[in-house]
Parts: structure tokens; C-alpha cells; sequence
């Protein structure tokens, strides 16, 4: 096997995440890569949902248009998915008839071996492993980590129900696939983009998060919630987003690294905080987690519509870094430097993820913990001469910084314009100088941002640039048109702001066309590169709420560019 | 043994002449002197009015923050340094007008910081408006047919949600605030004191119409018992009753008192144990 | 006398705009323009402030560099603002000396002929007028208009108060000024910014407002509160903003228009509710009268530093209309203009003034009230056919509106994607239709702006780009430039959003510099028009919490071209 | 007369099957038949979460807004037309948390409104985190050792702020709960009405446990009585009273009941007055 794309649907609360997972970690473990994107109806009970795994002896972060085979766990969820299926594809359901239909009495096997129809899952969890091939030994050992968690009775049904599943399935299908073979695991792990950000806060060396509930971020703090007894991280869920940012520039001001997530509604409500987090120069990370607006939106579904306010909000004008993670690996490493970055420029981090980074799971081949450096901003008490000032002006417009009560200095901070001291002025050459002062750190914030850019990108004839999520898509479309004659590039931006831009774009011969993709209406992206001069040859966008699929971009390139 | 002078600081305060903010700054010095309290170990958080310049006329950490948003960040600087004295200060407006949602789960959520509220019935910064606690009827530039919506009683509030310390105090009576001031930090858990704060320029009452109604609970009333409390804090009549109405110990936030900000940096064992279990 | 420019200082809490209000007034009726900045400070009582007042035989609506007369009402205000007096200028105080002094004990008098220091403002008004050669009856008008609202008795005195003061100061001094003449009075007005906001509002069709006060926009409840008995209009004050938009957006369902009025903190709140009007297709018009920021700032100082954050914010992407008055004209007519395109189109409308704007005193020569006409953008329920829908797909992107109540029609309104009912949706399908429907209306919109170009501006050496409240000044530049030698033309943008481009810009030919003059730091407007593709040659930017002079710009344009 | 029917519209509900908001639903719509409610007179605003989506399944203006924000949207609707029935529709997170400022201040400003709360002591849209209103000890995913912070109270917090009407419902008393509402609608002023809504995906407590425990307050119950008000508000022990427990007549917001929909542009006159005022 090279690839297989699974659908599993059925309602909510179902647990179709629970057949997907336990699918996924064993094919992992077999040496193959996992990407899943979950696609869900803002409700709790019923309705239609579906997890879509694609296993790969590659690298893959994208999802196909059409998929081989379909696990349907509900009836009326059947039909609504069956268009998506190859028609060389499978269905694997309770019932249904034709060709490549392959019945599976999940609930009768469920009460006739586990007792109780709730292990209908582990039974959908066998046949699909028994048509892949998979050797059940994985998806034991998955299935009793899982469940032991409940009890080791609960662990035992569903082995027993997936082994019966699996054997009959095995039993009476002659394979349709090619089965999943044992590669060399090297220790990859999945993860979701949400529990990616969580350990990168871990590893960033947050110490406070506080958060209010809102999709599709409530997964970082569910996360640092759930082992916060191991890592000491202090969690709590506030009344509402503007006393959680509060809470956390408090925290941080105090002296600790703290973080808080939410989506585009909620963020509104931080956007106040967020310039007293500029004001006061006090670091804060905060993820801002987008779906499709404006106001409540489309809360479970997934777009790119915030970046303008991302870079926009708040009033008054301020320096801050934007980043947006393309998958599980850079949303790790992107939420250490945020923390880093905005201890050393004590400005806040506004990392932007969406609802395909953030409930996806995505194969991490290794996070290489050994690397990770924090360094300790705040000066050391004893090396401060005279009196403490917060906002002393500097060269480079950072100054030290030290915390309250740790030594006799005083920690003034103010929300008011204010002198070096940190108390309130009225004076306006004061004023001007802290303005000047809080924009002075532009300068080396600027250095600090990567942009990578393939070697030689401007020798080809597209170059497609994304940001974000839609990095992984957007490479495989780049591999499709160089493959089919068309040499094209992709260039993903995951650190925005300060931007910085390769100076190949500003060439006025330049012979690549610059295609900007999107999943927002408007090309918020396209207009930042606009702004600063750059000519935008194409814009591909997307707002329905879906995440882009390989096939759609290519099409959408050979409609517009007439290219094979 | 510190000294009112340790707090001193040469600010040229921003106040009008006269105003009782003033008694309610030296209360707080005096607090700060008989608790012993190095200026380094406090931290005073205010939000947005002419009450919250106080702490610019202090000296001890100071974060001025936004208008009506002093609870949540004083409550996250505690949460991670339990060894901080921590309050807030704000203005009527500030703490029962923008940030009441603030105040409503803080009750709950019970941080061991000690809140001190201006209540001088008016929104002074802005120029006149109706606060929450405006009497009804008071006419002002943007209430021009007087104030409709009942004042909000914070006292009866904060017992009803079971608030760690309640008190109310008269800016015009330094000792006995200071005295409040003092019960309120030393109180485990989050201390709610309303001040009476009479605004000599835009003030329905001046202080001598108070001085004649307060007066000083005294041991007669036991501040444990919720049923008297909320009585003397609901009593109408012509007698103001100030001091501590109720006590309620209950755990604070954290429950765990430890100071997250020695700790820096993060134990790759923990890491590396945790990213087994996505493998 | 064609042209006199007067500060008057002291104390907050003196009474010093009482002062420049009564002269102002006076001078108005004998047919002079006036324009007043207010500088004060964030407290109540004490510190340093003035009322620059300054009176042209022609339209005026800038301050000067220098000013002819200093009127002192406190000894310690005196020293700050003479460096602001021409050499050959005049300094009105208790005690002082020098050639220029002119000694007139406020405090005396007024106790002398008051019997009461509170009317040392009456002697300082008398004393000025008796400078400036005003007729005494045109004060004592003002006067007793202005007092008689308290008593006739308080009037009386501060007449008496203000004669004796005039008259000493007529016998004491010989005049330095050319006396006030009476001119033409053609019934002009001065009110402030907000004040014509307010009155727009009421030629606007308002019948709702609620806000929270916030510098410098409460005074546009405070004048349509105290007005409401005349208009009935309904006014309340809010818990906090987030609850003014919200009550507006809730009267706004219900069928009337509504305002709300804030500064960028409290905007910062409603932005999540700007998001809902925009999603329900909710008509809403917000003030967001900007000061320097970030965070709360410098109160009551002013600034242009949220033109950005007006065009993105907000969760989600809509379109929307913003508005930045030059003058109090401007500011009428806008508000008007900002009810009926937000009636019309269902869309929110921002209105950015800022505090140079919202608390001077503007000279206006008629409202022409014969000319306003107001539409009615409800459709009446007879002619809705079947079942009414709320967002119906239309060309235009507009859908019929009607009143919840008047009819068997139910309006049906929401925040999450719905259908053209109003329901709650998750159909990717509609999502998409809806998306496209709300920006639909974007062509329409854009066809409702007015960007006044002067005729043949191409020609130009310069072309001094403004917008809002400084539109005066720049024009101002212009004429010196102009004068000077240096062919200059001025266009001051007051309609932004959907933003209109003179062709001219786009010309890779043209043989004029663009220089785009703006109060805050970082050049809003001029990456607005960078963005779409115009070459900005110049900024001139100030932030310290001043207006510019025109004096400073043409300094500013000196230095960086060269030109004299 | 109007029939159930006359409100059902044909949505499929996104709530869970077996849910105790179905309940809540025909309680509203009884409701609606015995006050012979038009649809075309009633307003729905609801906030977001699971409860708020209740509107969608009924025939009658909707007003479905954010999260939190259901109260000023619902003031402002009534405010400028007092002809309509306006009700707000909310989940305790919605309601409680959230929107708390707002309820602070709108128990203050009294306008004629019915707020109806679906206390089922979790944020279920959002998959199951604790309330303001969940008990103490509860774990959930965020609240992984427990909930720390206090429940809240939201009928002693109503009486204390002098609410004009106060009840408590419980959704598997259709009955009762459809009374209440009427009394509720009928009322002159705000009414909350707290309603226990057993939640069968995440609810610690299910209706059966609930049935045994709940009664309906009778005839020996004064709802002017605030004091009483408050004692049954605040019991303790094994019984949940349901029903009226408090009423508090007083002015509603705006006073005058002007119905301002009906009233377009403006009078010239006034303005050419207002004028002359600044020439
Ligand atoms: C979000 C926000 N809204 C409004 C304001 C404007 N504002 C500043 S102070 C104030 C009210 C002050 O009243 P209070 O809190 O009672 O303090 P006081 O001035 O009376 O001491 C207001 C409304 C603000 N700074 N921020
Ligand atoms: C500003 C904002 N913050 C957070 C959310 C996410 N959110 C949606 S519903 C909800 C909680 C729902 O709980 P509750 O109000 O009790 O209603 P229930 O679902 O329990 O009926 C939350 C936090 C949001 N939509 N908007
Ligand atoms: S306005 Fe009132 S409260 Fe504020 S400083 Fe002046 S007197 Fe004091
Ligand atoms: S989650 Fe709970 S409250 Fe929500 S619909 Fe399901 S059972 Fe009802
Ligand atoms: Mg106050
Ligand atoms: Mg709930």
C-alpha cells in the first residue's frame, strides 16, 4: 500500500473519532504517515460528521477529492458520502447492497461479543483493519491503551469485539487493498494541531494559561488542563475572553510566561487587552483559532478570514509578531518562538491557526526537544543601576525588564502613556519619544522572521504562495504542475508579521506568476504583499467553510492559466 | 518597621483640591505602615477614573491597567506569585459599571487579593455621569431627567455571593479605614472594600452630610453571621453603617499557593514523557 | 482686524472655555469666523489647559503656530504658554510685567463688583472684548443667554462683572489690536464637533443611542440627552460598550435608527457586535472618536491612529462603509449620510473623528436643512411576496427589510450562517451564496462615495493627500504653498471606506508628489492607497497628541523638497 | 385563541434526542397558547449554545445573537417597541458567564422582558466544560481536578439586585414551567426564570434525580416577601423549590412606552430650533 484515504461517518456522538484515532495510531506505529481532518456540525448528537484519514508511505498533510473506502457507522449519513468515494472504492456499512458494498453487522457483533452495542465502534474498528491488512496485534495494543484508561473490562470487549470484526471480515472479503505493510516505525507520533500548540507551551516554558471555551481552540487548554499535574501549569477557565487575557498579562507581568487561545468572537473581546499588552509591554501569546465568520459563523468549520484583523486590532498603533503554523511540527516550534519573541521584544504574539490546523492530526516525525533553548529576558536585579525604569529608552527599544517583588526595584507599568518609570504623563515630547521608543523594536523583530524560499523558485513559471495551514496542500499542488510540465513553486508563510518578503518578488522582469491561495473571500494574504508593492497575478480563495483539496487548486490554475 | 514616608512619592497628583481620594490614599499608607509591608512586596493593579491614579501617588509595584479589568489582572499576578500583597483600586464605575462581570466571578473564584473601590457615585474622570451607584433621580449632563435604574448595592451583592471579606469604609474616617484596609489584606481570600468617597465637584453628598450618618459597627455585630451581614448592609433609615459586615473563609485561588515565577523553563523529561503517548 | 488668534489658560475647573465660548459667540455675531481648539488634560480640576481661539474675516479651521493675545487665569499656566505669543503679541493676566503685559485683576473685580471670584471669568471675558474693540452689547447678549439659565441674578453679575472689566480696560489701555468691526452677520453658527455629530444624528432619523462615556465622544449623547425632550429620541447609558452595540443593534431589528458613540477602547468592545450587525444585516452607525493610543492612552489628546483598525475590525470578513468629517459641516452631513447608506445597504457604518475634530468649535454657514431627505429603506409588508425572508438572494446583494410585528411576516435574524429565512445553517452550499451575497453589495456601495478633487489637481507640483479633521489645515498648506511658488493642491478624504482612487494616482506619468499628511505614526491612509497600487512620494506624520499647524507642515515640506 | 401549532415550525433540532429541552420548548409554546400570543408578536433574541438555538424551532421573530449578549440586543428591541412580547432565550454559560455585566445591570434598568435560562450547569455546545452554575468538584476535561470556584446562585443574586420577578422552573414540570412562564410574560417588568435543564450527554444530575427533589412552591409562599424570597433562594438540604419566588413592582425601562418604530425622520421645526441655539 502507497495511499489509502478512509472516510468514517455517522452522527455525533457516535464516536467516529474514536474508530479514526484508533485506526490511525496503528497504521502509524506499522511505519506509515497519518494525516486525519475531522469534519463536524456545531451539536453534540446526530447529525452528519466524518473523520477522513489518509495513510501514506509519504509525507502528507492534504486531503484527497475522492476517497476508497467509506466506513458508515449511520445509516442517513451514508448517501451523503458516498459521492466522495472512488468508484473503485469500498463501503463498509451495516447494510447497503451493490459491488463494492461490504456489509458488517457492527451493532450485532457489538452485543453479541462485547454485550452492549457501544463497542459497535471497535467492531467498525475491525473490519477496517481486517480490509487493510493491518496485523491486529496494533490494534490491540491501540485499543487497550485506550480503553484501559476506563477499565481493563472495557479494554477486553473492545479487543474481543474488534478481533471478531476483524477476523470476519477477513474471513469473507477477498482484499480489495493492498495490505498495510510493517515499515520501520521510527517513533513517528500524531497529534492534533491544537495538542501541538499545547506542547509547545510546554516546551516555551508556559507557566499560566487561562482561556474561555471556544472553538476550534478549546483543545489547547483542554490540553494543558489535562496534564497540567505533570507539567505545573496553572489552568483556569475565566468568565469570559476579556478577563482571560487580563489574567494572563497580569501573570505576565508578574513574571510568567503565560498564554491564552480563542477564535475570532473571542479574540474581539481581547483586542482591548491586547493594546494594554502593548501598552505595558507585557508579553502574551495568544492563538486565535479562525472559523468561518463573521460573528458566530460556522463554528465547527474552517477558513482564513482574520489575518487583517490579526494584524489590525486593537487601538492605537504597536509593533506585534503574527504567526500561523502550517501543521503539528511548526505549530511547535512557532509557539516556543512566540513565547520567546515576545519575552525578548515584550510585545504580544498572535498566532493564527484555523479549524484544518487545529482538529487535524498530523504525523510529527520528531519534535527534537533537544534543541529547544529558552532564554531568560529579565535582567538580573543586582545588574540594574539607579532607580528601575520599565520603559527605559534604548537603542533598540527594548528595556530590562524585572519583576515585582523579586528585589527592592520597583515594577511600575501603566496603561496611560507614561514615562521611563512607568507612571502616567501628560508631558508630549514624552509621548513622542514612546512612541518612537515601542516602534524602535521593529527594526530587529524584522531579523528575527524566516521565509523560506526554495532554492532557484524564481526560475519557475508559478510560484504559489500560502500561508498557514494551506501549507502542505499547496506543496503537493506545486509537485502535481511541476510533474505535468508546469514548474511551479510554493512558498507558505508561517511567520507574517513583521513581514518580510523575498526580494525576487519585486522584480519588475520577473518571469513566475504569483498565485496567492486562500481560504477567505477577500485575499487578505494577497493584499499584505499588495500593500508593500508586490503585483499579485492570481488569487485562488475558498469560503465555505472546507479546507482546500490538491485536485480543487490544480483545476482551479488549469482553468485560469489554461495550463495542462 | 516601615514608615508612612517609605511610601511617599513626588507625583503631583492629578486630584482636584479637597477630594477625599486623598484620605482614602493616606489610609492606604497607613495600612501599608502598620502591616509592616515593604513597598516592594505590594502590588497595587488600577483600572481607569481618577481613583485609579492612586497608586501613581504610592511606592510599590504598580500595574495601571485598563478601565474596568483591575480583577483579572491582579488575580493572574497573584495566581502566579502567592508572596505578593496584591489589590486593586478602582472607581465605582470602573469596578461595578465595566467590569461587574469581573467582579461576579471573582467572588466565586475567591483570589487572595484585597480590593479597595472609590465609590463616590459618580463617573468623576469623564466628567459627571451616572455610575451604578447614583441615586435615583440625580440629573446630570448625560442623565438630563435623572437617573433611572436603581444603584446597585455592593455590599448586599457581595454577600450574597458569598464574597471571603466585605467591608465598607468612609474615606472621611482615615483611622477606622485604615483599620479596614489592614483586616481586609491580612484576610485569606478576596476582601471587597466600598469606600464612601465624596466627590467635592460633582458629589450629590459632601462629607459633613456623611459625618452625621455613619457610624462604626461594633462588636455587636458578628461578621460570620450572612443573615446580619446581609441586614445591616440592606438597612435603609438614616444611619450608615461602616467596617467589616461579613467573613466567610473559603479556599482561595490557586488552591496551591506557589510561585511560578521561579520557575523557569520547562523539564524535557516531561516532554519526552508526554510526547509518548502520541506515538 | 482680519485676522487675531487668542489662547486663554489656567486651571481645569476655571471656567476658561466659558471664556473663550462667551468671546467666541460675540465675535460670531459681528460677522467673523471662528475656530477654537480645546487642550486639556485628563483630570478635573487643576494642571494646565487653554481655549485657542482664533477670528478670521475669512473661513478658518486651523490653529496657528503663534498667537496674538495670551489670557492667563492662573499664574502658573502663564510661563507654559507664552512661548506660544508672537513678539509683537499681548499677555492678559493678574500681575505680570513687560511691555506686552496688560495687568487686569480677574479676581478683584469680580469680587469687588460680583461679590464672588466666580466671576473673575465674566472680568477676563470683558477685559479681552475691551482689546478687541467688541461692542458690549454683543457680550452681554451672550452672556445672559448663557447665564440666565441659572438665574437672572448670576447673569446680572457676570454682565456687571464683565462691563467694569471692559471698561477699565478700554480707559487703561491704548488699543494694540484693529478693533472687531461689525461685519455681515449671516446668521452663522459655532458648535463642536460632536455637537453637529449629534445634530446630524437627529436630521439622520435617529431615534435610539446608547453608549458608555468614553473621551472625547460622550459629548454626542450628552447634547442628544439633554436635547431628547425636543426629538424624542430615546438615550441610555450603557453597563459597558459591549452592551451599547448590542441595545443599538437590538432597536436597530426592531426598525429605528440607532447610533452608539465611543473611543478606540471602547470600539476595541463593540467590535465583536460590529461583526453581528454585520452578519444579521443589521443596520448600525458607531462613532469611534479616536485619541492617542494604544490602550487608554492620552485621554483627551489627539490622534488619527485607528484608521486600520476601523477597515479590519471584526471577525470575519463584510463590507463596510467609514466615514472621517473634516469640519462640523462634514460631520452633519455624514452623519446623515452614514444613517441612510447603512439603511440602505444593511451594513455598519464607522464614523472616525478624533478629539481636534469632536471638541472644537467649527464655524458653520448654514446646514441647509430644505435639502435633507431622508429615505425610508423599509419595505412595506403588502408587497412582500410569500413567505418574508430576511436574506434573500438578490442582485444587488440588498434584500427587502420589514419591522418585526408590523405584519404576519416574521423576521427572522442571526448570527451563525443561515438561510435566506434567517435560520441557522450549515449547509456548505448556502454558506457560500450567503458570503457572496453580503459582499455583493460592495459595487453599489462603492458607487455612493464622494472624494472631492480639485479640477486640473494633476497639474500640480504637490498633492498634499489628507483625511478627516485635518482637511482644513492641509488646504490651508496648500494656499501657502501655492503662494509661495510651489503649485499645490489638496484632496481630503472624508468618505474612506469602499475606497475611491482619482485616477491621476494610478498614472505612471504623473508629474506631481503625493504627499499624504496624517496624525499617527505609522501612515495609515498611505498604505490604504499603497496598497491598491498608489505610489506614495512623501508622509508627514505627527503623534504626539497635537493637531498639526499649517506652519509645521509647510516646515516639514521645506525641509524634504526643498521647496521655499 | 392560537394552537400549538400555530409556533412549530419544521427545523430538525440539533439537540440531542431525549434532551429536557424539548421540554423548555413546549413550555414556551404552551405558553404562547394560553397568553394567545400572536407569533408575529413575539421576539425570540437568544444567545449561543445549545439552548440558544431554541428559537429556530419555533414560529415568531428571532433575534439570534452572540454568545452572551442576548439581554442588551432584547432591551434595545423593547426599548423602541413596547408593543412586542420579547424573551430571551439562554444557556446558564450564556447567561451567567458570559453575559453576566449585562444581568448585573439589567436586573438595575428593569425593562419588560422574559429571560428564560437553561441551567443545565455546563457549556454543552462547546463540549462540556464547567459553568458558573456546575457544583463543586465536578471534573470535566478542562476542569480536570474539579471545579474549583463556587456555584453561583442566580435566584438569590436576582432578589438581592431587587429583580422584578424571579422563578425557577424545571423542565420536566411542563406544566408548572408553562405557568410560570405566562406569569413571567405577564408580568410587568424583567422577569428571570431559571429552569433546571437535566442534560442527558453531560449532566452529572438526571431527571429522575431531580423529580424526587423538586416541588412547586404553593400558596404559603409570598413572592413579595423578599426576605422569605431569599430564604427559600438560599435553602439548603435535600428539597429544590420551583415556581414564583419573587415579584418587585417597579418602573420599567424606558418609562414612557413609545412605540418608535412607527416614527420616521424628523420634524425640521425641531431642528431649526435646536439650531438658533448655536448661532
Ligand atoms: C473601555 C473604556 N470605556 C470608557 C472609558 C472612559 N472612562 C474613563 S474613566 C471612566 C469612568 C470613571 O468613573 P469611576 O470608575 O467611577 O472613577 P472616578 O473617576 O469616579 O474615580 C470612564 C467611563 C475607558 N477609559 N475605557
Ligand atoms: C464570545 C464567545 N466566546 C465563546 C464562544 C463559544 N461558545 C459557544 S456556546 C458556549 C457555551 C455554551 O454553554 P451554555 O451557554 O450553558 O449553553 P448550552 O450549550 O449548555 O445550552 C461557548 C463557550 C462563543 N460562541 N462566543
Ligand atoms: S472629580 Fe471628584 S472624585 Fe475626582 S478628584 Fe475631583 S473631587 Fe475627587
Ligand atoms: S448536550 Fe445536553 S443540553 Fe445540549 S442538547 Fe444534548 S442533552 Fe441537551
Ligand atoms: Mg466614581
Ligand atoms: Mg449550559
Amino acid at each position: 500500500m502507497t495511499e489509502t484515504s478512509i472516510i468514517i461517518c455517522g452522527q455525533a456522538g457516535q464516536g467516529i473519532q474514536t474508530v479514526g484515532y484508533v485506526l490511525a495510531k496503528a497504521v502509524l506505529r506499522s511505519g506509515y504517515y497519518i494525516f486525519a481532518w475531522q469534519d463536524f456540525q456545531s451539536r453534540i448528537r446526530g447529525g452528519e460528521s466524518s473523520f477522513r484519514l489518509v495513510i501514506s508511505e509519504k509525507p502528507i498533510s492534504s486531503l484527497p477529492e475522492k476517497y476508497d473506502i467509506l466506513v458508515s457507522m449511520d445509516k442517513s449519513n451514508t448517501p451523503l458520502y458516498t459521492p466522495l468515494i472512488k468508484s473503485s472504492g469500498i463501503i463498509i456499512a451495516e447494510n447497503g447492497s451493490g459491488e463494492n458494498f461490504i456489509e458488517v453487522p457492527f451493532q450485532k457483533i457489538a452485543v453479541d461479543i462485547g454485550g452492549n452495542k457501544i463497542y459497535s465502534n471497535a467492531s467498525a474498528v475491525g473490519a477496517v483493519s481486517g480490509i487493510l491488512g493491518l496485523d491486529f496485534k496494533k490494534i490491540e495494543n491501540v485499543l487497550k491503551e485506550e480503553f484501559s484508561k476506563k477499565s481493563d473490562e472495557v479494554a477486553d470487549k473492545n479487543i474481543k469485539v474488534a478481533k471478531y470484526s476483524y477476523d470476519e471480515t477477513v474471513k469473507n472479503n477477498s482484499k480489495k487493498f493492498p495490505p498495510v505493510k510493517e515499515l520501520k516505525n521510527p517513533g513517528r507520533k500524531i497529534l492534533t494541531g491544537n495538542e501541538s500548540l499545547a506542547l509547545g507551551a510546554i516546551a516555551g516554558g508556559c507557566r499560566f494559561m487561562s482561556a474561555y471555551p471556544m472553538t476550534p481552540s478549546t483543545g489547547v487548554i483542554t490540553y494543558l488542563s489535562e496534564t497540567s499535574q505533570k507539567t505545573g501549569i496553572l489552568i483556569e477557565q475565566a468568565e469570559d475572553e476579556i478577563a482571560a487575557i487580563n489574567m494572563i498579562i497580569g501573570a505576565s507581568f508578574a513574571g510568567v510566561r503565560s498564554l491564552t487561545a480563542t477564535s475570532g468572537g473571542g479574540f474581539a473581546l481581547m483586542v482591548e487587552g491586547l493594546s494594554l499588552a502593548a501598552m505595558t509591554e507585557t508579553p502574551v501569546v495568544v492563538v486565535l483559532g479562525q472559523r468561518p465568520g463573521p460573528a458566530t459563523g460556522l463554528p465547527t468549520r474552517t477558513e482564513q478570514g482574520e489575518l487583517n484583523f490579526a494584524l489590525n486590532a486593537a487601538p492605537g498603533e504597536f509593533p506585534r509578531f503574527i504567526f500561523a503554523p502550517s501543521d503539528a511540527v511548526s505549530a511547535f516550534h512557532l509557539m516556543i518562538k512566540a513565547f520567546e519573541m515576545s519575552q525578548k521584544y515584550r510585545v504580544p504574539v498572535i498566532i493564527l491557526t484555523d479549524q484544518y490546523l487545529a482538529d487535524s492530526y498530523w504525523t510529527v516525525e520528531d519534535f527534537n526537544f533537544e534543541n529547544i533553548k529558552l532564554n531568560d529576558y529579565f535582567s538580573k536585579p543586582e545588574d540594574v543601576a539607579g532607580e528601575f525604569k520599565t520603559y527605559s529608552i534604548t537603542d533598540t527599544g527594548i528595556s530590562e525588564r524585572l519583576k515585582p517583588g523579586e528585589s527592592e526595584n520597583l515594577v511600575i507599568a501603566d496603561s496611560d502613556e507614561h514615562d521611563q518609570y512607568g507612571h502616567i504623563t501628560e508631558n508630549l515630547t514624552i509621548r513622542k519619544m514612546m512612541v518612537e521608543k515601542r516602534w524602535k523594536k521593529l527594526c530587529l523583530m524584522t531579523d528575527e522572521m524566516n521565509v523560506v524560499v526554495p532554492d532557484g523558485f524564481d526560475k519557475a513559471e508559478i510560484v504559489l504562495v500560502s500561508w498557514g495551514s494551506n501549507g502542505g496542500i499547496v506543496s503537493e499542488v506545486a509537485g502535481i504542475l511541476s510533474k505535468k510540465g508546469t514548474k511551479t513553486e510554493s512558498i507558505n508563510y508561517t511567520e507574517i508579521l513583521p513581514l518580510k518578503i523575498p526580494k525576487e518578488f519585486f522584480d519588475k522582469k520577473r518571469k513566475f506568476k504569483i498565485i496567492v491561495v486562500e481560504n477567505n473571500f477577500t485575499g487578505q494574504f494577497a493584499g499584505l504583499l499588495e500593500k508593500e508593492g508586490v503585483k499579485i497575478d492570481g488569487k485562488i480563495n475558498k469560503y465555505n467553510g472546507l479546507p482546500f483539496t490538491a485536485e480543487e487548486i490544480t483545476g482551479e490554475i488549469k482553468k485560469k492559466y489554461d495550463k495542462n | 518597621m516601615t514608615k508612612i514616608d517609605d511610601y511617599k512619592n513626588n507625583s503631583i497628583s492629578a486630584w482636584c483640591p479637597g477630594c477625599s481620594n486623598f484620605g482614602i490614599l493616606n489610609a492606604v499608607k497607613n495600612a501599608f505602615v502598620k502591616l509592616d509591608k515593604l513597598p516592594q512586596e505590594i502590588v497595587i493593579v488600577s483600572g481607569i477614573g481618577q481613583a485609579p491614579k492612586l497608586p501613581h501617588y504610592l511606592k510599590c509595584n504598580v500595574f495601571n491597567g485598563l478601565h474596568g479589568r483591575a480583577l483579572p489582572v491582579a488575580t493572574g499576578i497573584k495566581a502566579v506569585n502567592p508572596e505578593l500583597t496584591v489589590l486593586t483600586v478602582c472607581g465605582d464605575g470602573d469596578f461595578y459599571g465595566e467590569g461587574g462581570n469581573h467582579l461576579l466571578h471573582t467572588f466565586r473564584r475567591n483570589p487572595d487579593i484585597t480590593s479597595i473601590v472609590h465609590n463616590n457615585q459618580v463617573y468623576a474622570l469623564t466628567k459627571g455621569q451616572a455610575s451604578p451607584t447614583t441615586e435615583l433621580g440625580v440629573k446630570t449632563k448625560l442623565q438630563f431627567d435623572g437617573v433611572r435604574e436603581e444603584p446597585l448595592n455592593p455590599l448586599a451583592l457581595a454577600i450574597i455571593m458569598n464574597c471571603s471579606f466585605v467591608a465598607r469604609g468612609f474615606a472621611g474616617d482615615l483611622e477606622f479605614l485604615s483599620e479596614i484596609i489592614v483586616a481586609g489584606i491580612q484576610h485569606k481570600g478576596f476582601a471587597m472594600i466600598d469606600i464612601i468617597q465624596p466627590c467635592v465637584t460633582f458629589g450629590v453628598h459632601q462629607s459633613p452630610w456623611y459625618k452625621d450618618k455613619i457610624y462604626r459597627l461594633g462588636n455587636d455585630h458578628n461578621p460570620n453571621d450572612k443573615e446580619a451581614a446581609l441586614k445591616k448592609a440592606t438597612a435603609t433609615g438614616d444611619k450608615i453603617a461602616t467596617g467589616i459586615f461579613y467573613i466567610n473563609n473559603k479556599p482561595i485561588f490557586p488552591e496551591k499557593e506557589i510561585n511560578l515565577t521561579e520557575n523557569f523553563g520547562t523539564d524535557k523529561k516531561v516532554l519526552t514523557e508526554l510526547e509518548k503517548s502520541f506515538c
